[in-house]
């Protein structure tokens, strides 16, 4: 068994740790953002970094993203590695424009690449109200030449992390800020933590039922997965994509075959959501398999309220997850 | 002077109270204060007539009570009860009350502004006396959206007035480490209009100043910027504990609060005596006590509201794909049960 | 039968007269945008409307698209009806937060609903290169609170378009530029041309194949279901959408039931794209009638290029709309 | 000088040619063009130096000249060849050529500003004595991007030189009627940087301030705006007609143009004789047919190859979801069979 560190470290830990490792080997990774050098990020993700990295690796720029993300594709076209921080994830909204048009077709254009990381908290379940809680994948599902992470557990989040601060295209990197503190996990000491973009993780196994799902949703799904075990004696298998795109379509497909049967749950609203597109993978490659209809748990199709009850009832709860999965299991 | 007062009273009082709330749990979310910035949303609010619209930024409390918002309103939404202004759907001022000319921001920074612009076009099309105001930070005017708007204001020279809240900070970064304007009565050179400075801080030289811009606007001769100088005497939210501030800074703004010098002059003059002011005070608190007390036995929005009102049509509301009942699901969720029931009911 | 304008109008004709009936009609509609005024607009849609209408009704802008959309909303605020062109769909792009965050959501956060209309050409086929030919229908469709229309023949842009402006929901109005000149009919002239969104129409009747489209697709898909007719004996059934939200479910459930077999065809790039909402949806609630997997035909993933030989095939062709639809008749 | 006329001569030259290849029907799409504007982009291209990068806007060949871009790149471009910059995916100027310091813009207007930022920054953060420029139209200054940009360079003190071409239109509409702007240096004050105005079509002004600007840049004194007094002397595109110029104001530019001027001067004042700069124009058709007859017997690129090039790993290329052949469709789809093929060959 390897060592892992005794100390727990949690998801933004991870995330920290992943910015710090990158920054001190390769110095050519730096960062810019809002509020992330003097005051350490707004969910303090890079406290400290700019005593060790120093103002030219750890900027401060005005309230500008599409100026943050537009910086960062200069910058990666001379050789430099940025890595943006969006304050919330939901400011990726006005740098939309310098996202799909330009990071996201400059290789395909010009020859020349945007490798940087655009990274930022996402997702619901903190009284954010709507514009603290969107979860934005959806948006950029259909723009070829971006890829896009959202990890679930603090390995992931630190392992993505670096393999996109490494890789040459444009990568969109969800955090899930309900995980940030609330996921703890040890990691391994004497190994490098790093997970190739575009592979899935079986986060439960099972041979009944396959639950495709990723980000905070994991959890949810391997809750609702270990009652059904319990109360039903059925084995639901746990799909952590953690990547969208480049999307683990032959591990999804090669779990639909084992089971006969597809859940696919996610956060955002279901309608023109990212299981649309998983749907149509599974469809076309494994129709002959399915043993029930493809289903789906998703936020209701609103925007993301503030009240409690709301917004409890807005995200997709572990009781609609059980509900769907016994619906496909008694199919 | 009187009611100048009070409406200064009432905002620090009003947030005071929230704070009070916030740190027994009751309050949902995040809390943003405007200690020491009163007198700008103030003396802006109050220069404003009816028929007016005003967008404030979050810290613009003021500016929202001078327009007659009622206290509990503000109380309800910090604590998303079901009878909020937004019908706990969301946050902080993010209300509008077409009533009181009240165009509540979001929070991505500059959009308001933008929207704002269309309210005043809709004065402007219908020759209507009707002027708009709105505030925005220094830092919010370096997004893109803010440029936009103050670009099409001013070439389309809509009736508006635009407060430019020079507080010396965003969010945890000085502004003068992320901006290079130097003057920023300057940054009306890029639109072609005038620019006014005006001690923030001082309640009456913001409302001449605000009162003189809206006329001005009124009379067609298009927007006006102000420029308030002030400063943000909290940290940016109630969780921001402000550790960044250098301490002298501080110090030396809080020898400027806005609400004691104007106690002092109005003492100072003869204009009121420090009794009545007191009185004031009394008032409000007994006032805030009684709203209080109203609004936290006020309820939360019963769950299945969250499916209401996305469309304004009953034929969007009903199609499936706002999570309706599946055929063949029927039996399944009960978000599915409680949509047949909420669509037909909140429609 | 109906009397008939004796006279041809074109796609843009049709929009030129729903937009000239409305404000007719109506004087709390009016345009804005770049160059509509004075110049009459780059397609020259608005084409003498300054003229007929006045400065305050047709309202030429500064280079800002996010100030158009942002501008649009506070006049639908006030009751007046907006409608915004964007010079090219693809200029959306800088307008996307104010749309998702500000029009989208107003209503349900406040109960002030944005009334309005934002119109302009989409599509590819025109050697326009990768930012004057974009489909962006999925970038919005998750959106809740938008809705959106396509319309592939000039009585569905008319129709559509009349029934945009009186909506009380923001309204995404998309163009096909491609269509804009090549689509002529007699539109009635004693009857209200009206079409309500949401409602899809049978562009071709058939019994062996549902063939979902809209956009210009629709006429590469009725082509293609007239050789397999000719060629196979199939029929294949075209089903044009008209609007993607609201979405005619119901519609295409029906066909699919009736079918048994379904082929998607868009214009956009596959991936992500809103075939899979399409299929999400025939997958819940038409799963036992699917004698086949659901495929679809779609641009590949790419950014659109713009040598005439990259585009041509960029684009999904009625070859490639032939051979799934045998495929799919074969399986 | 003679490089000087011979850059200014060989930008209208070439952008004849592809007048006359768009009327043939050879070139692919639109066509823009910058008569009347040539001497701002000469003179700024022409003093940037060895390892400086330029972003241009569409209507500033003459800087890609200046910077020693292949004339025959700019043909290839234009009719979509195989062997041109973008290797036919995109148009126009829209390439990016790291080894001239040439970054191509994207339509979306602003945008490209930001970006150079990024290159200006790398130059910034690697402590190396070069500096970028770029060009903006007063249309484009109206946008969200290009005010964050400008926020952005001025906050960072980038190395960057912005040259705001006022050339009195965008698209078909006189920018007097959508600005309200005054003295477009003025928008300068928004940034609290310097402006400095020169006579556009004076390729020596131009070249004076932009050397000087460029100076200041590299010493680290930070951005710089030029604003460019010109005119657009041309429609929008080639399919724009320019009905809507008032033939006056057309008539007054066409004395004061760029070129004529500069010949005048130069024999005026005895730098160059007539016929040397005669001699001049004969080299630059001479080069020009060669240079066509050449581009034009290349071809477009093969249809496949548009599946290439999309992500700058093998991994993601070779993924299903770029339209890979979809297992058990692999008899289907021409463009299936094709992918399997291209991204082997080209990643
Ligand atoms: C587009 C956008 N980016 C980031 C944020 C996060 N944010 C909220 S307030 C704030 C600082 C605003 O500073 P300023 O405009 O000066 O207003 P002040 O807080 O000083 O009143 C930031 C960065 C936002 N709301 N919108
Ligand atoms: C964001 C955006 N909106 C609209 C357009 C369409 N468009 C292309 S050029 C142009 C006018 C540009 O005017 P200006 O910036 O003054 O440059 P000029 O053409 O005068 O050189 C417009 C509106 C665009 N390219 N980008
Ligand atoms: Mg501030
Ligand atoms: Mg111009």
């Amino acid at each position: 068994m390897p060592e892992t560190d005794p100390m727990e470290t949690t998801y933004l830990g991870a995330i920290r740790e992943a910015l710090q490792e990158e920054m001190r080997s390769d110095d050519t990774v730096f960062l810019l953002g809002e509020d992330i050098a003097a005051y350490g990020g707004a969910f303090k993700v890079t406290e400290g970094f700019l005593e060790e990295f120093g103002p030219d690796r750890v900027i401060d720029t005005p309230i500008s993203e599409a100026a943050i993300v537009g910086a960062a594709i200069g910058a990666a076209h001379m050789g430099l590695k940025p890595v943006a921080e969006m304050q919330f994830i939901d400011f990726i909204a006005p740098a939309f424009d310098m996202i799909v048009n330009f990071a996201a077709k400059s290789r395909y254009r010009t020859g020349i690449g945007a490798g940087l990381v655009i990274r930022g908290p996402c997702g619901a379940g903190s009284r954010s109200g709507p514009f603290h809680s969107q979860s934005v994948e959806s948006y950029f599902a259909n723009v070829a030449g971006l890829k896009m992470v959202i990890p679930a557990r603090a390995y992931d989040a630190k392992g993505l992390l670096r393999a996109a601060i490494r890789d040459p295209d444009p990568v969109l990197f969800f955090e899930h800020k309900f995980l940030y503190r609330r996921v703890k996990e040890h990691l391994p000491k004497d190994e490098e933590v790093l997970v190739p973009l575009g592979e899935a993780r079986v986060h439960r196994e099972g041979s009944d039922l396959t639950i495709v799902t990723y980000g905070a949703m994991v959890y949810k799904s391997a809750d609702a997965a270990d009652r059904i075990a319990e109360e039903d004696g059925s084995e639901a298998e746990v799909l952590d994509l953690r990547s969208l795109r480049p999307l683990d379509t032959a591990a999804i497909v090669e779990s639909v075959k084992r089971t006969g049967r597809l859940l696919i749950v996610h956060e955002a609203p279901g309608f023109g959501g990212f299981a649309g597109e998983i749907t149509a993978q599974v469809c076309e490659q494994a129709f002959e398999w399915l043993d029930a209809p493809i289903r789906r748990v998703t936020a209701i199709d609103t925007p993301v309220p503030y009240a409690p009850t709301l917004e409890d009832y807005y995200l997709p709860g572990e009781d609609d997850i059980v509900a769907a999965a016994r619906w496909l299991l008694a199919y | 002077m009187r009611s100048l007062y009070r409406l200064l009273w009432l905002t620090r009082a009003l947030e005071e109270r929230l704070e009070t709330m916030f740190k027994q749990g009751q309050v949902v979310g995040g809390l943003y204060r405007s200690l020491g910035q009163e007198a700008t949303a103030v003396g802006c609010g109050y220069a404003l007539t009816e028929g007016d619209w005003v967008a404030p930024s979050i810290r613009d409390l003021g500016a929202l009570l001078a327009r007659g918002l009622d206290p509990r309103e503000v109380l309800r939404q910090y604590t998303a009860r079901a009878g909020s202004l937004c019908r706990g759907k969301d946050n902080t001022n993010h209300f509008t009350v077409p009533e009181k000319g009240i165009l509540g921001p979001i929070s991505p920074l500059g959009t308001q502004l933008c929207v704002l612009n269309g309210v005043a076009l809709s004065f402007r099309t219908r020759r209507e006396p009707r002027v708009c105001l709105t505030f925005q930070g220094e830092g919010a005017s370096r997004t893109g959206t803010s440029h936009e708007g103050l670009a099409m204001a001013a070439a389309l020279e809509l009736p508006i007035v635009v407060v430019l809240q020079h507080n010396r900070w965003a969010f945890g970064t000085p502004s003068h480490s992320v901006a290079a304007v130097k003057q920023w009565s300057d940054v009306a050179g890029a639109y072609g209009v005038p620019a006014v400075g005006v001690d923030g801080n001082d309640v009456l030289q913001v409302y001449d100043a605000a009162a003189e811009a809206l006329a001005r606007a009124r009379a067609g001769d298009g927007m006006t910027i102000i420029v308030a100088e002030t400063y943000r005497m909290l940290g940016h939210a109630q969780h921001d504990g402000q550790k960044y501030v250098p301490e002298q800074e501080l110090r030396a703004w809080r020898e400027h609060d806005p609400i004691r010098g104007f106690e002092d002059y109005l003492v100072e003059f003869g204009f009121e005596s420090a009794s009545t002011l007191e009185e004031i005070r009394t008032e409000v608190a007994v006032e805030l006590d009684r709203a209080t007390d109203e609004v936290l036995a006020e309820s939360y929005p019963a769950a299945r509201e969250a499916l209401t009102g996305v469309y304004g049509d009953q034929a969007s509301a009903g199609v499936p794909w706002t999570r309706g009942p599946v055929p063949g699901y029927e039996d399944l969720a009960r978000r599915a049960r409680d949509f047949t029931t909420a669509t037909v009911e909140g429609s």
